[in-house]
């Protein structure tokens, strides 16, 4: 039997009847068509999944739909501004701190809600932050490198 | 993984494996056995019933007496699989019979327990944990079971 | 970096990566067709076991199943990419009468959505009769072990000599000789994205299938055969992909159950492969068991070195035909042995295959090769990188029989790592650092394969308004390969990065490829690439000499956007003005360029090597034998570097993956079957695990390779290990030969040192 | 795959109890759901009903007084306990377990509640708050009780918890003065499961300085986080050296029974509670001086 789901996404508000057993991941890509988003365990290990959820980064492959009843959401898809790249963003671009792609989006979440809690972090705290998102592409350090920069401010939220 | 061990029975080698080769005494020790039903003289069936936790399983379970060498040696091959496809439990004894000095038998024991299947992914330490738990009830039981019938 | 170059040699944003850090790009995991349909695949849970019966009746019943097939609906074809050896395409992907491991697959389903899919695999009965089976390659080489395929007697899959010079003799002649026994473990290549395809046989009779894969022509090549079609009716479109590592460049049974699927239903069929039967039911690096003697003089001149490898190969050849012959070449490399010997045997067993993973043979091989040095140097009192640097293959050097080294940057390597080393200074205690070579090849020469195509070809259309379209074979799994190839074009043009759009994905569109594995297309297909855009300038440049009147055609060049003499820059016109010229006067033809690249000097290895020097820290704690990675320097010599940012991704990705390897990857197993299927329990390097890193490109120019440029791939996996082993043995005085170096390995070995001293 | 279930999300404890009540034995109860789901995915549990207790807002707290202690609502997650000022400041090592207790984002969901219920063997949560001698409170429709968590754990996954129980707060007792406390857990990558975990507490006599009070627990090294009592037993009432802890080491090493798995053998578990055993207690009784 369908329950109804109310939430906000990228800013908008939806309403869904969903079955009780569906994880917010597959609601996320396959209702919202947002598949930015990616699954990549059946473990909730590997972090391909993660969005922010009231501001907390989580793994939405571990976490029933119906749980995310009123939340508010962010997934990579509204990060940017209209045209304008979020800073993160940016910083990955020039930094190359992606290679296949395929954690990016799941990285970019961690990353966004760890800095906006804590916006002037050590490295060690921005290595904290994304320890739970495997990436066998870059070895990290590009996307340390990358969150370093944000962190220095050298680039401007898009107003 | 392997469990060994031995124990000694004050009885006589031919005592000892007639009550080892009894009907129904190996499958009788598997732990959780909820029914035995002998198929032949070497084959066993029965339903049993495991869990870890939250899970449980219940497990078809087939044993065969597969290589008998009276009254030194026997061989029994187990294989359960649980309903539902959940996966596999296999467990292979060997129990070896041996005279030793003041008419005591000495029983060795090994038992090759093992999960495979869905069952095994869930935790691969619990699921050994688990077998091996088992498979040492298992040859407590027939520890027991000898030690109680060559007392009586 | 030289100013020389326009585009290349500066960091480039890659033309994948707007999408990608948007999330707007589609891979094959996210793809919907209408009308599409979901497979999953059943496979053995034995494994060894003989098919008996099948039944698929319950499971075609169930709502919502619209096929279930098994290796009675195939053409009973084996599969391989060795295709040049048919006793080597041994795969027969969907089991007809036997299964050789577990996740071998035997049935496979589709349905209207992925959880009927995967309830209806209950539903299949199959009927086994389990056979003995054999888990160890030492073991499997026996007589009288269980057999897995009837034309391998003694499961012996494939065997490898190289030889020069007389090993046999030379050992007479050396001072010391050291032999030791080594051993390497599997590893998992885990790609983020699960191998996968989306397949659409269409009533037309041709089919198109969109896949994750490192290699779009060998997929087409290889289903085309495995379904009796013509390889111009199947096209194989690739998406971006997330990750390869080795692991996608053959065929697999996502791919070919999905096409199988589609041909039979007409529709649309999709196949993810969930994460466990990625773990357990693709392919896997290759184990080896590695004896290897070597003989030098007192003063450190290397005299011979024999090799004796078996590799455990699991059920199939897969590429592990290849690793095998490639550890057999790079255990000589990187230095100057004048005499040689290697023997390779690669065993069947009942495992999951084992085939390439990023490097290719080539970390086993120095694991084991760059451990026995620093024994060596101990041996004779002499500094492991002065032994190295003695020894160490220099510029225009010919491995007998084997490859001609042109540029090697070794050198240099060494005086970087020796400074870095110097740097570091006396280290505190329980504290190490260790030091590995490598060679790594640019591609490889030979063509088991069998393709009559050039190795690589490219194609440069340039259209009215300037802009360019780049048509190539070429596979981007993430390493970069698409922004290179358009930065190589862009260059050879003198037009801007931007002017050009990179169609790589699509073997309806580009021309033949081989693919990106063996760190193979920033040389091969650059080549090509160079080659199409040249040829594409020169049609410009003949109508250019026309206004321009030069001597000959030879003075004019192109850069940003001008032509120009090249003696008189001052005096250039504009690029789009010849443009729009050059298409009017061809009767409004777009001026095409074409371009091929394979390599010549067939037999030998690889046209052009990538080297390097790496300096692994460690510390160990005594108590507990945990080795924490503290940094990793890497001095290589990549040739001209191309993008400067994409290079440093690979070291670092690199390095996390042989890191990786030699520090905790490992696929543990119990009678065949893996025991760590899952992200949870394969332990990976994550960010507070990955140590700090430092990459040095050392400046040569390679004369085989597009404005100088060879491999910076693979060969960074190299190193690693062989370091990491020596890095721990300076550190605390044991030698783990036996990868992965677990805390528990290395706690074992200082109890028995503890002994060792005891005694004495 | 995930079967299909019925779903109740109660907003208050009361209709909770009911619930588990009305359905008897064919329930689960979801919080986070950070390990449950796992085990639903791969079929391994079905239930028929699930009940959804995140929502329940009154179980979702940290409250502290002096005297009472520390009360934390069974719904609290990790990382508010992780980033819960009284926290950092009385209770320093629950803090410090929570910041390696898996990531972030598990720590940002699950709770603390549910990762005692699961009852795994290796949990991190468990042996510091044994070690810390804390109670915990069970509800049902049929009243509460309290116990103490170390006699919540009866084995691998099974815990004192029967049908129409919920667990709805843990409860911490003021550190006594002199005490040092100190949790550390072995893996080879950061982000494991313990190996094995051993969690310390120690209380030194005010004067004499010799330990008054002292609590060994190990995660990891049995079917159920465990005390090692006869180490406890060696340093009580004795002066704290650095031989006496060796031996504490020693003998905590011979109380365990681990396992052997694809993670470490059993032999080298006994080892790693050897030196950790003898480091952490090092470390409590360094924390204790200094209290």
């Amino acid at each position: 039997m369908r329950k109804e789901l109310k939430f906000t996404v990228n800013g908008q508000p939806y309403e869904l009847y969903v079955k009780p057993k569906t994880l917010l991941v597959d609601v996320l890509r396959n209702e919202l068509g947002l598949t930015g988003t990616k699954k990549g365990c059946e473990s909730s290990s590997c972090g391909v999944c993660t969005i922010i959820l009231n501001g907390m980064a989580v793994k939405s492959c571990s976490i029933l739909a119906l749980q995310a009843e009123g939340a508010e959401i962010t997934t990579v898809e509204g990060l940017a501004k209209g045209d304008q790249l979020h800073p993160l963003q940016k910083a990955f671009l020039d930094y190359g701190a992606y290679q296949c792609g395929f954690c990016t989006p799941g990285m970019l979440a961690s990353a966004k809600a760890f800095l906006d809690e804590n916006p002037k972090p050590t490295e060690e705290e921005i290595k904290e932050a994304i320890d739970g998102n495997v990436c066998r592409c870059t070895g990290y350090n590009s996307i340390i490198r990358a969150m370093t920069a944000v962190v220095n401010g050298d680039y401007k939220e898009a107003k | 993984m392997l469990i060994e061990g031995k124990f000694t029975l004050k009885a006589s080698i031919q005592k000892v494996w007639g009550f080892l080769l009894e009907p129904g005494t190996m499958a009788s020790c598997i732990p959780g056995a909820e029914k035995v039903e002998a198929i032949d003289d070497k084959t066993y069936e029965c339903i049993v019933k495991q869990s870890v936790g939250p899970i449980s399983v219940r497990l078809k379970f087939t044993m065969v007496l597969s290589e008998v060498d009276p009254p030194k040696y026997v061989k029994a091959i187990g294989r359960g699989e649980a309903l539902g496809k959940l996966g596999t439990f296999s467990s292979d004894v060997v129990v070896n019979l041996a005279e030793i000095p003041n008419d005591e038998v000495e029983v060795s024991y090994q038992n090759n327990v093992n999960i495979v299947g869905k069952l095994a992914t869930f935790g691969e330490r619990i699921m050994r944990a688990k077998a091996k738990s088992v498979g040492e009830e298992f040859t407590r039981n027939l520890q027991e079971k000898l030690k109680s019938k060559t007392a009586g | 970096m030289s100013d020389k170059y326009a585009v290349i040699g500066k960091s480039q944003i890659k033309v994948d990566g707007p999408a990608k850090v948007t999330g707007s790009a589609k891979y094959t995991f996210d793809m919907i067709l209408p009308n599409m349909l979901y497979g999953k695949i059943l496979r053995s849970p034995h494994p060894h076991a003989k098919i008996l019966k099948m039944d698929t009746s319950r499971a075609e019943k169930m709502i919502g199943v619209k096929a279930v097939l098994t290796g009675k609906d195939t053409l009973g074809r084996k599969n391989g990419v060795w295709r040049r050896f048919p006793e080597l395409c041994d795969e027969e992907i969907l089991c007809r009468e036997k299964v050789r491991y577990i996740g071998d697959p035997v049935a496979a389903i589709a349905a209207v959505d992925e959880e009927t899919a995967e309830a209806a695999l209950d539903l299949i009965d199959v009927e086994y009769e389990p056979l003995p089976a054999v888990f160890d390659p030492l073991e499997g080489m026996k007589e009288g072990a269980p057999q897995l395929h009837e034309h391998a007697e003694r499961n012996i899959n494939v065997t490898r000599r190289i030889e020069w010079g007389d090993v046999s003799e030379a050992f007479e002649k050396c001072d010391v000789i050291l032999e030791d026994q080594f051993h390497t473990s599997s590893q998992a290549h885990l790609c983020m994205e699960t191998h996968g395809a989306v397949a659409d046989f269409g009533f037309d009779g041709k089919l198109t299938v969109w896949t994750s894969t490192q290699s779009n022509y060998y997929i087409q090549v290889l289903l085309s055969t495995m379904l009796g079609l013509r390889e111009g009716d199947v096209r194989v479109v690739k998406p971006p992909s997330g990750g390869g590592f080795g692991s996608k460049f053959e065929l697999d049974s996502a791919q070919f159950c999905a096409a199988l699927l589609s041909q039979k239903l007409r529709r649309p069929v999709k196949i993810i492969l969930t994460r466990e039967e990625e773990f357990t039911a693709t392919k896997r690096k290759t184990p080896m068991s590695y004896y290897v003697k070597v003989g030098a003089k007192k003063d450190g001149t290397f005299l011979a070195k024999e090799v004796r490898v078996v590799t455990e190969g699991g059920a199939y050849t897969a590429m592990g035909a290849t690793a095998l012959t490639l550890t057999g070449f790079y255990s000589c490399m990187p230095y100057k042995w004048p005499n040689y010997r290697y023997d390779g045997y690669r065993v069947y067993t009942n495992t999951a295959p084992t085939s390439a993973l990023r490097g290719f043979g080539a970390p086993q091989a120095y694991f084991a090769g760059e451990s026995m040095i620093d024994v060596l140097a101990a041996e004779i009192k002499m500094d492991p990188l002065e032994i190295r640097r003695k020894n160490a293959i220099t510029p225009n050097y010919e491995v007998p029989g084997q490859a001609y080294i042109q540029s090697c940057g070794l050198k240099e390597c060494y005086e970087a790592i020796e400074k870095h080393i110097q740097k570091r200074g006396k280290l505190p205690p329980n504290r190490g650092i260790g030091i590995g070579n490598y060679a790594f090849m640019s591609g490889g020469i030979f063509n088991w394969f069998n393709t009559p195509y050039a190795f690589s070809a490219a194609t440069v259309k340039i259209n009215i308004d300037g802009k360019v379209d780049l048509f190539t074979g070429a596979c981007d799994t993430g390493q970069g390969s698409d922004t290179t190839l358009a930065m190589i074009c862009a260059e050879e043009l003198g037009v801007h990065l931007d002017d050009i759009r990179v169609h790589a994905e699509d073997t309806d569109l580009g021309p033949a490829d081989l693919g990106s594995w063996g760190s193979r297309e920033t040389l091969m297909n650059g080549n090509a690439v160079k080659m199409a855009a040249a040829d594409a300038k020169r049609q410009l440049l003949e109508f250019a000499y026309a206004k321009m009147k030069p001597n000959v055609v030879y003075d004019l060049d192109i850069k940003d956007h001008k032509i120009y003499m090249v003696d008189r820059p001052e005096r250039s016109i504009s690029y789009f003005d010849i443009v729009q010229d050059t298409i009017r006067a061809k009767e409004g033809q777009t001026v095409i360029g074409r371009g091929h690249y394979t390599p010549h000097r067939k037999g030998m290895v690889s046209p052009a090597w990538g080297f390097g020097v790496q300096a692994v820290e460690v510390e160990v704690d005594p108590e507990t034998g945990k080795v924490k990675l503290i940094e990793i320097v890497t001095a290589h010599d990549c040739g001209q570097v191309i993008n400067p940012v994409g290079v440093i991704g690979q070291v670092e990705g690199a390095t996390m993956l042989a890191a990786g390897g030699a520090f905790c990857e490992e696929q543990p197993m119990d009678n065949g079957k893996i025991l760590n299927p899952s992200i949870g329990d394969y332990k990976v390097l994550r960010s507070l695990d990955m140590p700090k890193t430092v990459g040095i490109e050392v400046d040569t120019y390679e004369p085989e390779g597009p404005f100088g440029a060879k491999e910076a791939g693979e060969g960074l996996t190299s190193p690693t290990g062989g370091a990491m082993a020596n890095a721990v043995y300076n550190a605390v005085g044991v030698r783990i030969k036996d990868q992965p170096i677990t805390p528990e390995k290395v706690l074992n070995a200082l109890k028995e040192k503890e002994k060792g001293r005891k005694k004495k | 795959m995930i079967n299909d279930f019925e779903y109740d999300a109660p907003k208050t404890l009361k209709e909770a109890l009911s619930l588990l009540d009305k359905y008897r034995e064919d329930y689960k109860i979801i919080a986070g759901g950070q390990s449950l789901l796992i085990m639903m995915r791969q079929g391994l549990i079905k239930p028929e009903h699930l009940i959804d207790i995140k929502g329940i807002s009154e179980l979702n707290y940290v409250k502290f007084d002096s005297n009472k202690g520390l009360r934390m609502g069974a719904l609290t997650t990790h990382s508010t306990l992780e980033k819960s000022p009284v926290i950092k400041k009385s209770f320093g090592v629950i803090a410090e377990m929570e910041k390696r207790l898996a990531s972030i984002q598990t720590r940002n969901w699950g709770s603390i509640g549910g990762n005692l219920c699961h009852g795994d063997p290796a949990g991190d949560l468990a042996p510091v708050l044994i070690a810390l001698n804390a109670t915990l409170t069970v509800a049902s429709i049929h009243g509460e009780r309290n116990m103490l968590v170390e006699g919540f754990f009866l084995d691998y996954f099974e815990t004192a918890l029967e049908y129409g129980d919920l667990l709805t707060e843990i409860q911490v007792p003021t550190i006594p003065s002199n005490t040092g406390t100190a949790y550390t857990k072995f893996n080879v990558i950061e982000s494991d499961m313990a190996t094995v975990g051993v969690g310390v507490s120690i209380t030194l006599a005010p004067k004499e300085g010799h330990c008054k009070d002292v609590r060994i627990v190990l995660a990891n090294a049995a079917p159920k986080p465990m005390r090692a009592k006869q180490a406890e037993e060696l340093l009580r009432g004795k002066k704290i050296t650095d031989p006496l802890l060796k031996e504490a080491g020693e003998i905590a090493s011979t109380e365990t029974e681990p396992i052997s798995d694809i993670h470490a053998s059993a032999e080298y578990r006994k080892e790693l509670v050897k030196v950790l055993v003898k480091q952490l207690s090092k470390e409590a009784h360094l924390r204790a001086k200094q209290a």
